[in-house]
């Protein structure tokens, strides 16, 4: 199978029944790599799916589903090595859960609880972890497409082997970061990722209204730079090319953009209604046709690699797992308001140590009171 | 879909802001809106829901996600004689088009020596107490009024919201107009019907007093009041003054209340250092110095970020205006 | 003469030595125009180095030298009409005297005087004419793309038959506001011309440095918007390309990207040494051989259309416009000091009535004391 | 292209700065600088003039012409371990990189829970006098101090601006390092050889006086020197407090030159409404009220963008700090 930027088709490794497209030897991947991916499929599903239940309950603020979006997430993530680093958006737990990051502290992070890596610091969707190298997403639509470039910079600057990967959505390349992120990921050939999870809606606003082109891919152009545009529904094609990107990039050939073509299920937070703006049946298509986590193990079984009692097996590992990691979570406190002072900077300030007290004898006194 | 603003008395702030742009379109066909997602999802808050199916796509803009964009291109259709109202779904979303709006918009009529204006809107839910994080919650006034070109300008009630929306469509200058989203929803007023301005730079006494003014605006007025109420209890009279325009800001109304109180208490939702509380702090010190009787007090926000799990230890409380009350009447 | 985005190569209708590239009847245009186009050259030139003059004098505080530059922005500018809109950048002075900027006026810009129709508010090279459409550019690189665009979509929405040229050069590019004013021309099908003077420098910066893509035209691929390269020494080759441009756009056609190469013979400006950075030669090369003045008048001569006397009446003509204009520009008073509190806001607000007060009274107590 | 920073002890502003760059260059490899013009150019006004050759292209990145890039680019890097030190032209031109500045790098100490920090500094230069028009003249400062997690730094002479500068790329939080180009090279001072730290945080009573604080900062600092002198011979003694940092600002020598003198005037090219200047008026008159004997004055540039022509009309000058002493004193 070959990888080529600007063929101006979608790659593809297997249709939307299941069977192989091309022919999969050359990946050089076996049984026990495609489980690895079946089950973080089956697993980012099952953590969304737990996770947006606690925003029903009105335990979050917020909550974006990745739901659909799996395949693209889970696919572009397993190539990465520990020493690489990732920066997400609000809709990229796939890929951090398959960094490493670890699913209780995932839903303390929801709950905003002291077992959150970032400590409840921001809404759900903006967690991050130094010791795995993925760092927290921003709320700003774009903006860290220049700091990943910059990370990458730094990567290349310091003669090491590590990439960085960027993901972001097709409404973040309207933004100007975008734009300024590319030209200079090209510029200094960093070893950066730059991954588009084009999901056809940006909020309400569908790609056609977003840009002129067809495609996020062919925006790369603009840059010298090489565009790549993969089924982002399907798993193993989203490995094999962001694997080439990647290997590219450590070798020091320079940055690419992937573009990978999938669709959100839910709405696009738990604030929206996208009643509104979907057309009807298209999403109901989606899930039927297309979804990334059937159209795998239709895959495997289609391999006579899977049956429905490792289905029934694996379901039920991951159902107990989340538990677990979800009764840990709420275990975990809430932080405690006089921590809202730290890290502001790395030590207080004068005027922040004298914020501080007055805010712990406003608690004394509504204590007493 | 149907619009909700005709034949209606009662009404949240959105809908006293719908109502203002509904009326000022079907007024002047010049009026334009844009903005992201403001067509038939009709504004993630719904301020402008309906509007594209009475004026269409060419009036009710759905823009590509770039702020830079929203705010420069209002400004060119203004310079061409449009009269855009951009909305920014929050304000913490503004800054990539900050450059824009401080560098362009808010200089051109000075630079072309008053050759051009720059006749236009940029609205922007603010503020905090909505479970919204760092990045749904901030206010960030500040930068705006320290702009000399632009208006600033947060309501703090339905009735007020839709006369000063109107007032700043019809303003020949640009408007910053922050719409305090906690208060989006939280009371209903009655409204005349038809369109009305409210005049901009002149303050409102909210409530009147005589033992101490409490200056703030925006979604910090309810705020005051309930501190008013708690200080009601112990005989203090508090008079609370609603800005309403931050800038340029009402002079007089802050004299007048100063004189009559001689006790300051600046309350925002802000950051302290370098807010929009200092600026008022700073006119009462130099130009109504002879009658303070004891220190003007700022309660602000804390000089952090905006947190998400801890807002409540964040965000002003009655309780903390209440302590700043006593402290500078027991100077 | 087809003319073609795309496609690879320069745009050109004339060599460097004078002789028609190409059959040039299809332009349309005949020896009047020819004389307007070289008036306007010769013009623009003779404007530039009296400007110049002036900050070697100290009496102005910058400048921006446009020598070598006068075919992009003379052939750019002659096919608007006045209806049309302009924004230019602070290299586009040519552009603006075509489009019907007072000389005196320009003088006196560039002296701070009350004739100049910005009053002294900003440095050299940021006037502007609401009656001839021409609006003051900004200092921001880049920042007039988006607003451009947005006055052509005012344009288009308000029905007109009018377009908008916006200017800016080969650093602009990089800029976020170039992407986001693209994509906004493109989404909404902008009567919008967008034309990148590609002078090869942002000041020090070579365009290699600047971005990792050839031309500045093939960006205009990432955008689905069409995109023209031309040789911005041709005069007539610059007229065809933005006629063309400027014709689609007004008949509803949508936005094109422009660049033209080009080459500044000045310093980035007066406050700057290009001996840094200028690889030995190149300047002197490019005066020799490429001078788009000499090169059109070249052309004319072998034509027969241009001899020794024509010139040297041009000159005298010239010489004694310059001179008169320069002259009205010196007798204009300086503006008056408290005007400096003037066209803020459309009114005076209270505080700017007493700051004016307060500067009243110093100016008093100076004038005393 | 001779580097002259060595063996050399009269040093400008401009020389100042590079013999830190250059030291701490050469002390830690992890520190880069970046911008637009650095390299070959040496930056528009020489401060990194050679260190492209004694330190190389991966060091001393000369970037495209996006400030955007400058400073995100600049925080992945520091993210990765690299100390960058980013130039932005003119800080008038730090907007289109704004968003980059104040939602991430001022936030992501805070937003990562302290995980992640921002240690680098952005250099500008800021400030008129130097017939720069709107674009090259201006002192923003206020938009970065009302910015929770970012530091703000101003020097107002060489001794200072080397240690200052140090100080602010060993600081383990992000800094605005503002860069009075006025006096850039106004005057030389004696330098000690080697690196050495102003600590930040820390006012400097640049000038010691009785009767009236002059609080002020960078360019100002000279203008109140030509006031103190002029007040001198009334038999004025003018304090010249230099801020130095403004935020965190220095609060104990606010105090103790405000317990002194009892009369205030602060002092800020920069337009008066939203400035720096009420931050430091408001911190008085809310906790130094009891010292207060007349009211608390400011001066600064006009509430009108920066002008070009009329340069001289908009600079505050002593004599306009003279007017103000006066009336705070003779209240
Ligand atoms: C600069 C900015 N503008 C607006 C928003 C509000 N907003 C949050 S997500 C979003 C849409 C993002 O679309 P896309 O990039 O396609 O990602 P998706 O949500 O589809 O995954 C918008 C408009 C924001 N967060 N930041
Ligand atoms: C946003 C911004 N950054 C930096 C500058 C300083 N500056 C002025 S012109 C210029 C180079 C512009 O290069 P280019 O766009 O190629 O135009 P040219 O001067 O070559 O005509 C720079 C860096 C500025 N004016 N604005
Ligand atoms: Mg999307
Ligand atoms: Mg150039």
């Amino acid at each position: 199978m070959e990888i080529k930027p600007f063929t101006g088709k979608t790659i593809k490794c297997i249709e939307y029944d299941g069977k192989p497209a091309v022919d999969l030897t050359s990946l050089g991947i076996g049984p026990e790599r495609y489980f690895e991916m079946y089950r973080w499929l089956v697993f980012t599903r099952a953590v969304d799916d737990r996770g947006y239940i606690l925003v029903r309950q009105g335990r979050a603020g917020f909550y974006a589903q990745t739901a659909g979006q799996e395949a693209s997430q889970v696919g572009s993530a397993l190539p990465l090595q520990p020493q690489d680093w990732m920066y997400g958006d609000h809709r990229s737990q796939g890929s951090q859960l398959v960094k490493g990051l670890s699913t209780a502290e995932w839903f303390a992070h929801i709950l905003g609880k002291s077992l959150d890596p970032t400590a409840g610091r921001s809404m759900p969707g903006h967690i991050g972890r130094n010791s795995l190298h993925i760092v927290p997403p921003s709320s700003t639509v774009g903006n860290q497409i220049t700091e990943a470039v910059g990370t990458a910079m730094a990567q290349r600057i310091k003669k090491t082997d590590e990439v960085t990967i960027c993901y972001f959505g097709d409404g973040a390349t309207s933004e100007g970061d975008f734009h300024v992120g590319m030209n200079f990921a090209a510029v200094y050939g960093s070893p950066c990722i730059l991954f588009c999870q084009n999901n056809q809606y940006a909020i309400s606003v569908r790609l056609e209204e977003q840009t002129h082109t067809k495609t996020i891919a062919e925006k790369a152009h603009a840059y010298g730079m090489d565009g790549y545009l993969v089924d982002g529904n399907d798993v193993l094609a989203v490995y094999a090319v962001t694997k080439h990107c990647v290997d590219r990039a450590r070798r020091g050939d320079g940055p690419a953009l992937i573009e990978a073509y999938t669709y959100r299920y839910g709405p696009h937070s738990s604030a929206d209604d996208d009643t509104r703006y979907r057309p009807k049946g298209e999403l109901e298509m989606w899930r039927r046709e297309r979804d990334p986590v059937t159209r795998f193990r239709n895959f495997l079984e289609s391999q006579k690699l899977w049956d429905a009692d490792k289905e029934a097996e694996l379901l039920a590992e991951i159902k107990a797992q989340v538990a677990a990691a979800m009764e840990e979570a709420e275990k975990s406190p809430v932080p405690e308001p006089l921590s809202v002072f730290d890290h502001v900077y790395e030590k207080l300030t004068p005027h922040l140590e004298w914020e501080r007290k007055e805010l712990a004898a406003e608690m004394a006194a509504g204590a007493q009171g | 879909m149907a619009v909700e603003v005709k034949k209606q008395t009662q009404f949240t702030m959105v809908q006293a802001l719908r109502s203002a742009l509904f009326e000022e379109m079907e007024r002047d066909e010049n009026v334009v809106c844009l903005g992201e997602d403001i067509g038939p999802r009709g504004g993630v808050f719904l301020v402008t829901e309906g509007l594209i199916d009475r004026f269409g796509k060419d009036r009710v803009i759905d823009t590509p996600l770039a702020e830079a964009g929203i705010i420069g291109a209002a400004l060119g259709m203004a310079l061409r004689g449009l009269k855009p109202v951009a909305e920014i779904q929050f304000i913490d979303f503004l800054y990539p088009g900050f450059d824009n709006l401080v560098s362009e918009v808010a200089k051109m009529r000075y630079r072309s020596a008053g050759q051009f204006g720059a006749s236009m809107v940029v609205r922007s839910p603010y503020g905090g107490g909505v479970r919204g994080g760092g990045y749904h919650s901030q206010s960030p006034e500040a930068y705006y009024v320290a702009t000399p070109g632009l208006k600033v300008v947060v309501p703090s009630n339905p009735y007020d919201a839709k006369g000063l929306l109107i007032s700043s469509i019809r303003d020949p200058d640009p408007v910053v107009f922050m719409e305090p989203k906690k208060i989006y929803r939280a009371v209903k007023s009655e409204l005349p019907e038809g369109p009305y301005e409210v005049p901009l730079g002149k303050a409102a006494v909210s409530r009147a007093g005589k033992h101490v003014s409490v200056i703030t605006f925006g979604a910090m007025v309810p705020v005051a009041w309930e501190a008013a109420d708690k200080m009601k209890a112990d005989g203090v009279e508090v008079e609370v003054v609603d800005m309403r325009t931050l800038q340029p800001y009402d002079t007089d109304a802050i004299m007048q209340t100063v004189a009559k109180t001689g006790h300051v208490v600046v309350l925002q939702e802000a950051p302290r250092i370098g807010g929009y509380g200092g600026e008022i702090a700073a006119f009462v010190a130099e130009q109504a110095i002879e009658y303070i009787e004891g220190p003007i007090m700022r309660v602000a926000g804390h000089d952090t970020p905006f947190p998400y799990a801890l807002e409540k230890a964040y965000m002003p409380t009655s309780d903390r205006v209440c302590r700043a009350i006593k402290k500078t009447l027991n100077f």
